[in-house]
């Protein structure tokens, strides 16, 4: 049945017990994202360090796909250099695009794998992504800081 | 249940003989978003461009001839549906144009010191177009506020309606809620400070007998897709006297009387607002969507919701953990119905329903000022109109109680 | 004649099995006003309708994943017609809405020390809402000559296009005189200066290849109705970067980021250019009718009625008395044909061609300043399309040489 | 044949002869009209002389239909009382209406029952009207000086 490749055990794990949920109180840049479609939002906090990401938190709220997505982003991407981070982001695009065709490079995404099913709900493709995005604006403003 | 044959109505809907998600019954439980077509409205456009397909008013040959003269079939068809003339039918591409004609159109009628009045249970269409009057102008945007139980509060009306209120637009029912607004008051209010009154009328059009006369209203606004029509077109009445003092909106073809390089006047109304070839097997197809409407009946139609809406807020009233956002009984209410169901997200619910075949609404419902006046981020929403039966309700009261099964397995 | 089996063409278009007053055969010679639908674009609405309809980009059901699939599918075609990008394509309801958008949502952008340029050969729809603009904000409006020989007066390009000009706005082909206006000074004037350049292609995209990145143009507007599409869908075209930092015109769902009571924010284009439920059978209709001509191929389509357009010059020019108004060769010509016939009205000309199953236009052609300019009260026009063949100029010769016996009797 | 139905000969006579056409410098009232969809104008000047009509002359463009259907109303009127030509006008407006289910009262209109025959062409009834709207607008104002 499709509605179990979309709601995979892990995803409705880290829907339960998302990671790195709540806001730190220091950070280089915030960005606050939404999707206009279903009213989800997201705050995301970012610090870097030397190139590294030192740490990513957030708050929302949001469907499992969306709550889940940030959370498994979170836990992917503190501790990487910038560089691997974007590897990873794009990685994750692109199988967020892959309408059902990618399973996803394990090595590269962990638990982001699991997201494969969504591929193949249009509408739930926004999302996904919709941590990830706020991620990508995140990073880009500390960056040029 | 109600009068209605819906088994007979089903079959004139050809959508219905398609099956969703491996092969599951339809439930189509989305009419709020847009509803299905009849047979004899697919008919209808396909005839026209198979038969009489020609620019309208703007050709002396038979196919132009014939093309006209559907369009002013249509046009009369509209106005009897909706008690009002012939001449009093503007055709637009949809609700939002017919509301954003009005907005632009009163530019110049509109001043800083005047007031704009719309409730906050108001669809995006009718809320941002008056924002935006209201910035061109330096007016007040001003409005009824929401009662926790979903309704208007017009306790304050003679503060909210002032002296100063040129434009009162309101919604007539709750694309969220499914609350119906009453209106007398507000129609009382508005014509003793001299303001005109605008019903946006997209729920309630398609689901219940609406007379503009008796309303005693100003304008109308609907779309054609929401009531069994074709997309793409819209409907914007208004009191003959108005629409002759309003300025058009959109300028092109076939709305002017003269026109020289640097200038121009307008044709009378309606035509002074229909600029360009007009959406001509869409307007056709229009009235065939009314006239089916018309010989099932309005008020059969209004009252099959009240019961099939009864029944399934009794249903979901025994569900532990579901709160129906909006009032919780029939009175003064149509068979929309939002709902929260304890911790599972609507969008989650919402694809867990569609995997059963069952098509509702989740989010914000484009009226994001009231979900987060409700306390909510989003709901999830099932609407209902008359080709639907207690199958359909009895299948989304299992849908959700699976879903909980579904989204609570550890 | 041309590469195109015509009678295998017709034979798509079910219009053409119908008569005309008393059995006589269609002529149709009108399709600069509108032009007939094939059978697969008729199917296109109807399979939306019949399977998969539902409000796009609202829901996550199954039928509005489908409608919006439907939706975006479409965008792309017709971003691939035009040479452009998917998310440069706004679906509006025709080229009249896309350009009266562009016209208010320019309003904040221009000043009273601006210029907007337009021609003496615009279509209605392309003239005044220039005009209003300009009163608007108190800009000047100028505009190319026209000569007697029905083209564009180029000669003062450099006082026409100043340093203040913000905005030129053309037509590619003019819908009276057939004239196809050439591009390339003007566009680089205009950029010189830093304008924009608006091309009204109403009559350009239906026949004949577009390439909207060679043309090097900012904004592009048309009509499906023109191109075999359905009544009810226009497309606006534009740069990318233009379309970001161009603010809304129509206000509603599904344009917006965020909304309060009091404020708004808005979705990247296009649909911060789409308020509301979209015309969505159309623009799927719409893609079908431009995957039609591509297989057609629209540069056959061209060469048919450029050879097409010889012929009927060539009779004409036979013809006594008749008077071609435009261009009388097919240099830089398309298809469509206007004349006056010694004192014989177009109104009445038009009305005994049409007794023989002839359908022209005649009048003004909502080119009214143009008209005048030419020193005609009104003209005849023919306007011929890809399923036109010699038989139907031959019926339209020997209607108007019968029309001379008719109206000549004493 | 329905095109000889409309194109009677009487109309034919007034399009090639047409009666008072030609403006008299003096009036009591003038008006302008345009037939926008296409382009047909007549401008018609009116005198009154104790509650009838004393002149009334014309000029313009259009076809056949427009220009014989502003000299037979002009023929009608002149010498009538303007009770007597409101009659005539509602009875022609009532003609042209009929959808050619009438053939009008020649006691009444006259030359004008060879307008029957518009009735069928919806296009061409504005075309028919726009000298007797002219008409109607002119002694209106005229009238109310
Ligand atoms: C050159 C030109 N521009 C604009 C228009 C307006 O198109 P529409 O009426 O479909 O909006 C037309 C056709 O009517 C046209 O021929
Ligand atoms: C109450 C209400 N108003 C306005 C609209 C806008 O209608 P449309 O999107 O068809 O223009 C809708 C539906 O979307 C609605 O439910």
């Amino acid at each position: 049945m499709e509605l179990d490749a979309l709601y995979q055990e892990v995803i409705l794990d880290h829907y339960k017990h998302p990671q790195h949920k709540g806001l730190v109180p220091t950070y280089d840049a915030q960005v606050h994202h939404v999707n206009p479609s279903c009213g989800d939002e997201t705050t995301l906090n970012i610090s870097l360090d030397n190139g590294s990401i030192k740490s990513i938190s957030w708050d929302g709220v949001g469907c499992s796909i969306s709550q889940a997505s940030v959370s498994i982003m979170s836990d992917l991407m503190i501790g990487k250099s910038v560089k691997d981070a974007e590897v990873i982001l794009n990685s994750f695009v692109d199988l967020m695009q892959s309408k059902g065709l990618k399973s996803g490079d394990p090595q590269i995404l962990e638990d982001g794998v699991s997201m494969a099913g969504v591929s193949k709900f249009p509408a739930r493709i926004k999302c996904a992504l919709l941590g990830w995005m706020a991620y990508k604006d995140a990073v880009l403003s500390a960056s040029s800081k | 249940m109600s009068q209605l044959d819906v088994a007979a109505i089903r079959k004139d809907f050809p959508i219905f003989t398609r099956t969703i998600r491996d092969g599951k019954k339809l439930v189509y439980l989305d009419s709020g978003a847009t509803s299905q077509k009849p047979q004899s409205v697919i008919d209808a456009e396909v005839d026209f461009y198979s038969r009489s397909n020609a620019a309208a008013h703007r050709g002396a040959h038979q196919l132009a001839e014939e093309a006209t003269e559907a369009v002013e079939a249509a046009r009369e068809i509209v106005a009897n549906f909706l008690g009002g003339e012939s001449d009093e039918i503007v055709f637009t591409k949809s609700a939002t144009e017919s509301l954003n004609l009005l907005a632009y159109s009163y530019t110049s009628l509109i001043t800083a010191e005047d007031r704009i009045v719309v409730t906050e249970m108001e669809h995006h269409a009718n809320l941002i177009p008056w924002q935006q009057l209201a910035q061109r102008t330096g007016a007040t945007l001003s409005w009824f506020e929401v009662t926790p139980e979903g309704r208007l509060d017009l306790s304050n009306i003679d503060n909210v309606i002032t002296e100063n209120t040129k434009i009162v637009s309101i919604t007539h029912q709750s694309n969220v809620l499914g609350t119906i607004n009453p209106l007398d008051a507000i129609v009382a209010r508005a014509h003793e400070v001299g303001a005109v009154v605008i019903l946006d009328a997209c729920q309630s059009v398609p689901h219940m007998p609406i007379n503009v006369t008796e309303l005693n209203i100003d304008y109308l606004a609907f779309s054609g897709h929401k009531a069994i029509g074709p997309t793409g077109v819209g409907v914007l009445w208004g009191r003959s006297e108005l629409l002759e003092m309003l300025p058009p909106f959109l300028f092109g073809g076939s709305m002017i009387e003269t026109v020289t390089m640097t200038d121009a006047t307008w044709a009378p109304a309606p035509r002074k607002f229909e600029a360009g070839v007009p959406n001509m097997a869409q307007i056709v197809g229009l009235g065939a969507a009314l006239n089916y409407l018309s010989k099932i009946g309005m008020n059969n139609i209004h009252l099959h919701e009240i019961e099939l809406g009864s029944y399934l807020l009794a249903q979901l009233s025994a569900i532990e953990g579901l709160q129906v956002v909006g009032p919780v009984d029939m009175q003064n209410r149509g068979g929309t119905i939002s709902f929260t169901f304890g911790d599972i997200h609507p969008h989650d619910l919402g694809q867990y329903l569609d995997a059963q075949g069952i098509a509702v609404r989740t989010g914000h419902h484009c009226a994001w000022p009231l979900t987060r006046k409700l306390g909510v981020a989003a709901t999830t929403r099932a609407s209902l109109y008359f080709y639907n039966d207690k199958d359909d309700v009895d299948a989304l009261v299992s849908g959700i109680i699976g879903a909980k099964k579904y989204f609570g397995r550890e």
